[in-house]
């Protein structure tokens, strides 16, 4: 029942989302069920929560995290529970009529149930992280309904802010739930309500007390953080009503409440919460009295009642508890049924302005009638609801003398604030509907359609009602909602309306005649209508938003300067404070063993490789030369594996070097051919850099090349003959251990391949330099066309000879690929041949396929993939011929490695004329 | 279940890539087809592999028939099988977007988002450190495909620099595999893992410096503090469909962080060596990546942000090196993975129905479905700010709830703050986006932007869906990865895993 | 002295004669004056030089009782194909950086003889600055 | 003897491969840094013949046929380069 | 012996550095070639320095590691060497696009610190001297 | 037999070379070379060169061996060349007009004029009338050309009937 309860808002929510061609009074009078069917299931559990029980429900979750749908129904979430949808229900039945034709009321009552719905998970939560849950949902509903004007500057800012402020309260809240889940060890409310003494000893019981005083304050809109509720305003007026008067804001109060055995009851609880509600009551009164806009004072007002709700949660003595749940009753009546009058007059005469308003108990009587008794309920006037609050209020003030906080101190804020309000209500009742006629409006204004003032007339009798008769009418409901937050420590009151001549009497005469006083006062001495009120807070809080974005603009803009360098320097230094680390802490760098003497041979290579290296940086300004030299360093580099015993390295690396070179020159031929220098004290930094890096690894590489080994290799060379059917055990990893690598390096060949065919394919690129007509080449070109054919003999030697010696697909396929460049360079390319792409991409197609192929043959032979099979088998005159499964995959290494270097050369050759190598699949990309 | 399953997710791709190669002469509807079929079955292989892996097995398929330590072995693994099936899942959304035009504009691109599926499968699978590398390699390379075909202009550079800034990293890969090797001699993770624990003291020095030059590897793809700077100007330039793809991507380098100092440094002599530095650099990535998500200028940036912050807040839960905030982080990693490239998606939708403004936060023009595409941002905010119930809240509240006091104090303001950032820049973003005033002058002329068709709308309902989902089912999923993370936690069971599996060819022969 | 000793004494000088061989083709590379003079050292001494090593190399195979490697003949056969072409590649390289370096083709504008056939166009030596601005 | 032999000529190689070296990083021009790096790949080539002569083996004879047969490529590539800018036309 | 190794790999690192840390994409190239040189000298002197050792088996020695070089290595630097030469050449290949495409071979695709460099009328012609006095190199004709 | 073997020297070429690489007369390996010779110009096809016909194969040997003994003397000269005093050295230019016409002829010339020392052959115009030769010591320059033409090129025109 409760899930249905929960769900019913949220259902209709969805439901009127997708009523796309419905009428606008279909989708309010579907709106309305919600409201009118939670009433429902909520009355059929009334008699159970009056009878002192609390109503669960568990739907499991994520009770990983202890994050369960809990849903619990005592006295305090029935009550705030049923405020919530009664007060929806008038909502909906008033924007039924308020809304413009214009606006889309679909979204409206979408969002506007999605908020009922958050608010009801609210109150009726059983687990503090669902709490949270429903309360994120509220901002993320009060967001979207506050900017639903989206079109309004004024409603954009005020939901951002409304979002900013109580967004991050809800993120605050989270901190303080974990930490308040982390004190008792559940989320579960039963448990954290029942575990008040274990928590305000817990040495985080400060920081979770904050945390979560922070979500409530933003959320309830005190002070400091009260300015995003005035510029909610800009919101349309039912949301008004409901979010800002009876709803949301109550949320935060309601939370003070929920928390109330657990939370309060320290000093600090009492200092922080007294002192926070004092302000905010005192404060916001009196700058309500200088708001000109009908809703401005409203808010006004409502923030300095929520700050007297707040005050009494933090006085903490149970008759405060009950003053404070009452009154939060009480002012969501009265304040939700002047924000509709306020509605109504805005929707006549076409201004909220109280400096153009007047005389409108004239033009609409019945309105007027209304909106002046919850006016006077407002201010406390006796016979209405607001008064017994209030003077309970007075009461609990005046009597808190125990507290931290001194009773006069209270007594007179209290009074000063009573002052204050009665001084802002006179002035709403006089502007608004006394003097001289409205000016500069349409003065056609009249009384509302009928159905529009309902919902004000329901409430007001609520006020009346409530005010003659408290204990009838709103005593059982306060009582089963204080028993939900005291419990047994419920109090013995009395809800009469008079007490005989005590004190809270007397500070309430003092308030009504006060501010009787004070407006008369300042009505003849000053100018209300001149004064603006300083928004001090609210444009702190423009410039804090303002300075965040300009700090985060200026910030990211110095770190994410786009600067390629400075990426590379901090990736350099990085890994020299990671490799320096474990020495500095004071690991050794590990003993020596014994180093072999340096062979001539070395020695020279030595020569060759540095000589390479520090010429390549020496002459980086002119690239060609650079491009020649750093050849040498290549070739050194090559004879080092040669000399230490790396054949198979030794011929990929020349020809790998090779390629390089010509890969680089087609390149160059696009690029400057100079580079200027870079300022000298970055070329000084980036030299120590170096210096400091290089000699990093040197001390690196040094200290592993000087101490003993042992590796898996043995095992490598004792099985690449039985087991792996060859001698070069390096071809043997290659192709067998570890094909899965070679399986992917071929992966990585044949993409840059494709890549560079992609890029250069479409583009526009136009070389640096022209040049006059082609030459002819006729001695190279005699002896290259002679090579071709003998390399390509050569090719097939090195693939086939690859398992035992050195050589294999790959190098074979480099052997292939570099004659043919040779070819092109020397005789060109000829005629635009479009099937040459083509041909060349199926190689590198077939050659991917020929390799993962091998390895899913073994799978189909049951063994897992890449397993090799090889033997001997005999054919005619040949002879035994060694045959095994890897020449498969090896060939498909070989036609990868010549297919992927064709097309990178060739496309790079054909970047000017791109409709030479284009060619495939240009139909479906062009 | 076939225990060759756990190769298929690398084989399947290529051949499925060299297939698209070799059709590329054919209609493109045939290569979306067999693309999109291929996306599904690695979505079902990963399915496959999850649920195999979910009794806590640690299956190895060794390559090639040879024992662990002399070929390559694949190690199946609760975080490795989910890892495949998130990866499966975000890619088979992205590329049912790119379907809708974006592979007609790119040369190739069928094979390289196949090929590019196959290196982050291979990834996620390996048990092999340099097959790692060569698997970072091959899913980098086709990273650069799906970035750079079809580019123009300063997408270019930020290619450019993308591709200078990685294959310096790869370089620094290769320097500490080689450290790693000359120390251990071997590869195999679980191999090296044991011959690190028995390691003599003499040798810790250099071990622990190529753990941390391995370590500033895998942080500068995962884009950590100070390593970052490639990431946004990249993401925000890249094509939807790949940027969105490129989400998993830092995850990636998450991972070898959680799995190589998971497993391979996980002896108490080195277990300190990366922790210890992640966390603070986490936190301040995690602040910096949130200014960067208020001073983004276009969505794009913005969501590049957010991945950076996704990432920072992974670096922070498995710096914690807990099983609860590990399992927090892996439920988190997934979410932010499919919620950061929706966000993605999401953005070249916008940038398509607005012609002038493209996804720039600036003045407003109004999107051609402001209702839709609002719905879809309102369920993306909601759900990488992580405010409730989406799962990015359930994945923050799990942080915070496996933070240990001791760095409650500094951390829960770190997270906090970086949060309420988030949810500014996003608000800000959401309310320019879709609730700004109508442009004073509108650019008139031109075809008017059309909108989105069924086929990127599915590729991203996909996406939100599957977001929603993991809020609705998060019990099993945080289950999951909770055992998951346990898994990790106690690397015996992995390098016993390992140990046992027995090649089904005989001993040498003698 | 043994037949053995003989071959092993031809294999030896025929490892001086080709290293020297190189190492005057590379002095000649360093020390000569221009760019056209240099490109003579490494094109012919290196190629002898080589040869001799090959020689040499398979010599010592047939030594050590493997037979004649005849392999070692492809070698001298690729080297003999391509160094004339990389030296005629060089020179045109070298003349293409200094056009005026080159002298005028019989018939083409410039030449002081009537293309006769035997033109012989008198070069002074270059010095570094002109041989090369490259 | 032969084993003398060979590390005179070695030594001899050494020193033809340092004067290229010295070729390659005076130049001047272009040309002379090709016809460096063209004669260092022939200095190369001797390198691995004598090598194998001193080591007793044949396992480099395809490294130096590769040089042998290809390393005037980088040479013609280069020379292409300085002539035409475009190296394949 | 291990000493001059190590130093040789650590110019090759300094240099490669050095160039890396350049501002124009041409030098990241020519900086990347010289660390991959290092990098794989490095990788495959991981298996120790041995001469004379290839492991190519041969009848009548024991495949075993005093006898032959550990060939591990080598297979790692040769998958390296393979991935590298991708690698660069698709570097140049974005690098050439951005020049084509931006205007600029700065690796920012935007020019800073130095203007960019005054084309030479002919580019084989280059001062064979870099200037002195600052003038960039460009500027000399 | 044309259309199986378009360019019989190098199909001979391939074949020669493959049984030098494995150093083998194997039957095996006759077959494959025999394979590889026939196969390999067919799939070059269009990249293959002009079919090269030799004759008077007693005309080669009598080149070679020229040839050879030249190499050897020339590299003495050439080595006092490079040994002695550089600034004797008085080289030049000269241009040579070929009366070989086929390319393979005239790129065999240029060959052998840059293997034998002390000459190289630098340039060769468009039309390939004039090949271009660069001598180390010029001495008299029309002896050289003469000295060119009757060794090497009548023995060229031979060959290259
Ligand atoms: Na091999
Ligand atoms: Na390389």
């Amino acid at each position: 029942m409760l899930e249905a309860l929960l769900a019913l808002p949220f259902a209709l929510a969805l439901l009127i989302a997708c009523m796309t061609k419905a009428s606008r009074r279909t989708i309010a009078w579907t709106a309305a069920v919600a409201p009118l069917g939670g009433l429902a299931i909520l009355g059929l559990i009334t008699p159970r929560i009056l009878d002192g029980e609390t109503v669960r429900s568990t739907v499991e979750w994520v009770p990983a995290v202890g994050l369960d749908l809990i849903l619990r129904v005592d006295g305090l979430g029935w009550m705030f529970g049923g405020l919530v949808l009664a007060i929806g229900a008038l909502i909906v039945l008033y924007a039924a009529y308020y809304l413009d034709p214009r606006d889309s009321a679909r979204r409206f009552f979408a969002t506007l149930l999605m908020f009922m719905g958050a608010m009801l998970g609210l109150a009726i939560s059983g687990n503090l992280l669902q709490l949270v849950v429903f309360w994120e949902l509220t901002s993320i509903s009060s967001f979207l309904l506050i900017g639903f004007w989206k079109h309004r500057h004024d409603a954009r800012v005020g939901a951002r802010m409304a979002l900013a402020v109580t967004g991050g309260g809800g993120l605050a809240l989270l901190g303080g739930v974990v930490l308040l889940g982390r004190i008792v060890g559940s989320y579960e409310l039963d448990a954290i309500l029942a575990a008040g003494e274990l928590v305000r000893a817990h040495a985080l019981y400060p920081a979770a007390l904050v945390l979560i005083l922070l979500g409530a304050f933003t959320k309830s809109a005190q002070f400091p953080f009260s300015f995003w509720l005035p510029h909610a305003m800009a919101a349309p007026t039912p949301v008004s009503a409901y979010l800002h008067s009876a709803a949301m804001v109550k949320a935060g109060v309601f939370l003070l409440a929920r928390l109330h055995p657990t939370l309060a009851g320290s000093e600090l609880f009492a200092i922080l919460v007294v002192s926070t509600g004092a302000a905010t009551f005192v404060i916001s009164a009196l700058f309500a009295i200088w708001q000109h806009d009908l809703k401005g004072l409203l808010a006004y007002s409502t923030l300095s009642h929520l700050g007297l709700i707040t005050m009494l949660f933090g006085l903490s003595a149970p008759m405060a508890v009950v003053a404070g749940l009452f009154h939060m009753l009480n002012h969501a009546t009265f304040k939700a049924s002047l924000f509709m009058s306020a509605g109504i007059i805005d929707h006549e005469t076409g201004t909220r302005d109280l400096r153009r308003l007047g005389g409108l108990r004239k033009l609409m009587p019945v309105t007027s009638a209304l909106a002046m008794i919850a006016t006077l309920s407002m201010a406390g006037v006796p016979l209405l609801n607001g008064f017994l609050s209030k003077e309970m209020f007075f009461t609990e003030a005046a009597a808190a003398g125990d507290g931290p906080i001194s009773d006069h101190l209270l007594t007179l804020v209290a009074t000063v604030g009573g002052v204050l309000s009665m001084a802002y209500s006179l002035r709403f009742l006089r502007d608004a509907f006394f003097g001289d006629a409205p000016r500069d409006v349409a003065i056609n204004a009249h009384e509302p359609p009928r159905f529009m003032r309902v919902p004000v007339e329901i409430l007001v009798a609520v006020c009346v009602l409530v005010g003659l008769l408290p204990a009838f009418t709103i005593g059982p409901i306060l009582e089963a909602g204080a028993r939900g937050v005291l419990g047994p420590d419920l109090p013995d009151y009395d809800l009469a309306i008079w007490h005989g001549f005590n004190l809270p009497l007397a500070m309430s005469i003092v308030s009504l005649v006060g501010g009787l006083l004070l407006y008369a006062t300042l009505q003849r001495r000053t100018d209300i209508h001149a004064k603006q009120t300083p928004q001090v807070i609210k444009t702190a809080y423009e410039h804090v938003i303002h300075g965040l974005y300009r700090l985060s603009c200026w910030l990211t803009s110095r770190i994410e300067n786009g600067s390629l360098q400075r990426m590379m320097v901090l990736l350099v230094v990085a890994v020299a404070v990671m490799a320096l680390a474990p020495f500095v802490q004071g690991h050794a760098l590990g003993a020596a063993q014994a180093t072999q003497p340096l062979p001539l041979l070395g020695a020279l290579l030595w020569v060759l490789i540095v000589a390479g290296a520090l010429g390549t940086v020496l002459l980086h300004h002119q690239r060609m030369k650079a491009v020649i030299v750093i050849g040498a360093a290549g070739l050194g580099v090559s004879l080092a594996f040669v000399v230490l015993s790396a054949p198979d390295l030794a011929l990929t690396q020349l020809l790998v070097e090779i390629a390089t070179i010509a890969l680089m020159l087609l390149a160059m031929n696009f690029l400057p051919q100079v580079a200027a220098r870079e300022p000298r004290a970055r070329r000084l930094r980036d030299a120590l850099l170096a210096l400091a890096g290089g000699s990093g690894v040197a001390v690196l590489t040094w200290a592993v090349l000087t101490r003993p080994l042992d590796t898996v290799a043995g095992e490598m060379l004792a099985r690449a003959l039985p087991q792996g059917g060859g001698t070069n055990v390096v071809n043997i990893i290659l192709v067998d251990f570890r094909g899965f690598d070679t399986m992917g390096e071929i992966t990585v060949f044949a993409i840059a391949g494709l890549l560079v065919h992609a890029l250069l394919r479409t583009a526009k690129v136009s070389p640096e330099r022209a040049w006059p007509d082609a030459m002819r080449l006729t001695i190279p070109q005699v002896v290259v066309q002679l090579l071709l054919p003998l390399a390509i003999a050569v090719a097939v030697y090195l693939f086939l000879r690859g398992h035992n010696e050195p050589g294999g697909g790959f190098i074979a396929g480099l052997v292939l690929a570099v004659p043919l460049l040779l070819q092109y360079v020397v005789i060109g390319l000829g005629r635009p041949n479009p099937r040459l792409a083509a041909r060349v991409l199926a190689m590198i197609g077939i050659g991917l396929l020929l390799a993962v192929g091998t390895g899913a043959g073994a799978i189909a032979f049951g063994h897992p993939f890449l397993t090799s099979a090889h033997g001997h088998p005999a054919l005619p005159l040949v002879g035994h011929v060694p045959l095994a499964s890897v020449m498969i995959f090896d060939l498909g290494v070989f036609m990868v490695v010549a297919g992927t270097i064709l097309l990178a050369l060739l496309s790079l050759a054909r970047a000017a004329h791109p409709e030479t190598i284009a060619g495939v699949g240009d139909g479906d990309t062009r | 279940m076939s225990p060759h399953l756990a190769v298929v997710p690398v084989a399947g791709p290529i051949a499925l890539g060299a297939v698209l190669l070799l059709l590329e002469r054919f209609d493109i509807r045939l290569r979306r087809a067999l693309g999109v079929v291929g996306a599904l079955a690695w979505i079902g292989v990963g399915i496959a592999l999850v649920v195999g892996a979910a009794d806590g097995a640690v299956g190895a398929y060794l390559i090639g028939d040879w024992p662990a330590n002399l070929g390559i072995a694949l190690a199946v693994d609760r975080l490795s099988a989910l890892m495949v099936l998130a990866t499966a899942l975000l890619g088979a959304g992205c590329l049912v977007y790119a379907c809708a035009g974006w592979d007609r504009c790119a040369p190739h691109f069928h094979t390289f988002f196949q090929l590019q599926l196959a290196g982050l499968f291979g990834a996620f699978l390996t048990g092999d450190l340099f097959n790692l590398f060569v698997f970072f390699e091959v899913l980098l390379i086709a990273s650069y495909g799906i970035l750079l075909a079809g580019a123009e202009g300063r997408r270019i550079h930020a290619g450019l620099q993308y591709v200078a800034f990685n294959v310096a990293v790869s370089v620094l890969f290769l320097v500490a595999l080689g450290l790693l090797y000359g120390v251990t001699g071997t590869l195999n993770m679980a191999d090296m893992a044991e011959r690190i624990a028995a390691a003599p003291p003499a040798d810790l020095g250099l071990i622990r410096a190529a753990a941390g030059v391995l370590l500033v590897v895998f942080c500068a793809k995962a884009a950590l503090f100070p390593l970052y700077l490639w990431l946004p100007d990249t993401y925000a330039r890249a094509p939807a469909a790949s940027a969105a793809l490129f989400a998993i991507m830092t995850k990636l380098g998450l991972y070898s962080v959680l799995r190589v100092y998971s497993v391979v440094f996980a002896a108490d002599a080195v277990a300190d060596v990366a922790w210890p530095w992640l966390l603070p650099l986490g936190v301040a990535t995690l602040l910096l990546s949130a200014f960067g998500a208020v001073a983004a200028a276009s969505l794009r940036m913005l969501a590049a942000h957010l991945i950076l912050f996704s990432a920072a807040l992974l670096f922070v839960a498995f710096a914690l090196d807990s099983a609860p905030a590990v399992a927090a982080g892996l439920y988190y990693l997934v979410h932010s993975a499919l919620a950061g490239g929706a966000l993605f998606l999401f953005a070249d939708l916008v940038r398509r129905q607005r012609r002038h403004r493209g996804d720039d936060l600036t003045a407003s023009e109004p999107v051609v479905q402001p209702t839709l595409l609002g719905l879809v941002y309102l369920v993306l905010a909601v759900s990488l700010i992580g405010l409730p119930p989406l799962p990015g809240f359930i994945a923050k509240f799990a942080l915070l709830a496996a933070i240990p006091d001791a760095q409650a104090g500094w951390l829960f303001p770190a997270v906090l703050v970086s949060s309420l950032l988030v949810m500014i820049a996003m608000a800000r973003a959401g309310s320019r986006l879709f609730w700004g005033d109508a442009d004073p002058e509108p650019v008139r002329g031109g075809t008017p932007p059309e909108p989105a068709r069924a086929l990127p709308l599915a590729g991203l309902f996909a996406l939100l869906g599957l977001n929603v989902a993991m809020a609705l089912g998060a019990q099993p999923v945080l289950a999951y990865a909770q055992a998951a993370a346990e898994q990790m936690q106690a690397p015996a069971g992995y390098l016993e895993g390992i140990r046992r599996a027995e090649p089904g060819r005989g001993e040498v022969a003698p | 002295m043994s037949a053995d000793t003989v071959f092993e004494a031809v294999v030896a000088a025929l490892l001086v004669v080709g290293g020297a061989f190189l190492f005057i083709g590379s002095l000649g590379l360093a020390r000569l004056a221009d760019i056209y003079q240099r490109l003579h050292g490494p094109a012919k001494a290196t190629t002898v030089g080589i040869g001799a090593l090959l020689v040499a190399s398979m010599a010592r195979h047939a030594l050590l009782d493997e037979g004649v490697d005849l392999r070692e003949v492809l070698v001298t056969v690729f080297l003999f194909l391509t160094a004339p072409v990389s030296a005629h590649m060089l020179a045109r390289t070298a003349f293409a950086l200094d056009p005026a370096a080159r002298p005028p083709a019989p018939g083409e504008p410039g030449t002081s003889r009537s293309g006769k056939g035997e033109a012989v166009t008198p070069v002074q030596p270059r010095d570094d600055r002109a041989g090369g601005r490259a | 003897m032969i084993d003398t032999a060979a590390i005179i000529a070695l030594c001899l190689i050494a020193a033809a491969v340092l004067m290229s070296l010295f070729r390659l990083l005076r130049g001047p021009s272009s040309t002379d840094r090709i016809l460096a790096l063209d004669t260092l790949y022939i200095n190369a080539t001797a390198l691995l013949v004598v090598i194998g002569v001193v080591f007793a083996t044949s396992t480099y004879f395809e490294a130096a046929l590769i040089i042998a047969m290809l390393g005037f490529v980088s040479t013609m590539v280069a020379c292409k380069y300085v002539i035409r800018g475009r190296i394949i036309e | 012996m291990e000493i001059a190794f190590a130093s040789a790999v650590g110019v090759l690192f300094a240099a490669g550095i050095y160039l890396l840390l350049r501002a124009r994409s041409f030098e990241v190239v020519l900086g990347l070639t010289l660390l991959s040189y290092g990098v794989n000298l490095l990788l495959f002197s991981m298996g120790r320095l041995r001469v004379d050792a290839p492991p190519v088996l041969e009848q009548d020695v024991v495949p075993t590691l005093a006898h032959y070089t550990d060939p591990l290595p080598q297979a790692l630097v040769l998958t390296a060497i393979v991935i590298s030469f991708a690698m660069t050449a698709v570097l140049l290949v974005v690098a050439l696009r951005g020049r084509t495409d931006g205007g600029s071979d700065h690796a920012d695709g935007v020019e800073r610190d130095a203007a960019p460099p005054p084309e030479p009328t002919d580019p084989r012609d280059l001062p064979r001297h870099p200037p002195r006095g600052g003038a960039t190199e460009g500027e000399q004709r | 037999m044309k259309r199986l073997l378009p360019t019989p020297f190098i199909s001979i070429a391939i074949a020669v070379t493959w049984l030098l690489l494995w150093d083998s007369l194997a039957p095996g390996q006759l077959i494959l070379a025999a394979v590889l010779a026939v196969a390999i110009p067919l799939v070059i096809g269009g990249m293959r060169g002009k079919p090269m016909r030799l004759r008077a194969p007693g005309a080669v040997l009598r080149l070679l061996w020229r040839v050879g003994v030249d190499i050897l003397r020339g590299s003495i000269d050439v080595s006092q060349a490079i040994l002695g005093r550089t600034s004797k050295v008085k080289p030049g230019f000269v241009w040579i007009r070929l009366d070989v016409t086929h390319d393979h002829a005239i790129a065999a010339l240029a060959g052998i004029i840059t293997l034998t020392p002390g000459t190289l052959s630098a340039e060769l115009t468009e039309d390939r009338g004039h090949l271009l030769v660069h001598a180390l010591d010029m001495g008299e320059a029309e002896a050289l050309a003469h000295t060119i033409k009757a060794r090497y090129e009548s023995l060229l025109l031979e060959i290259f009937r």
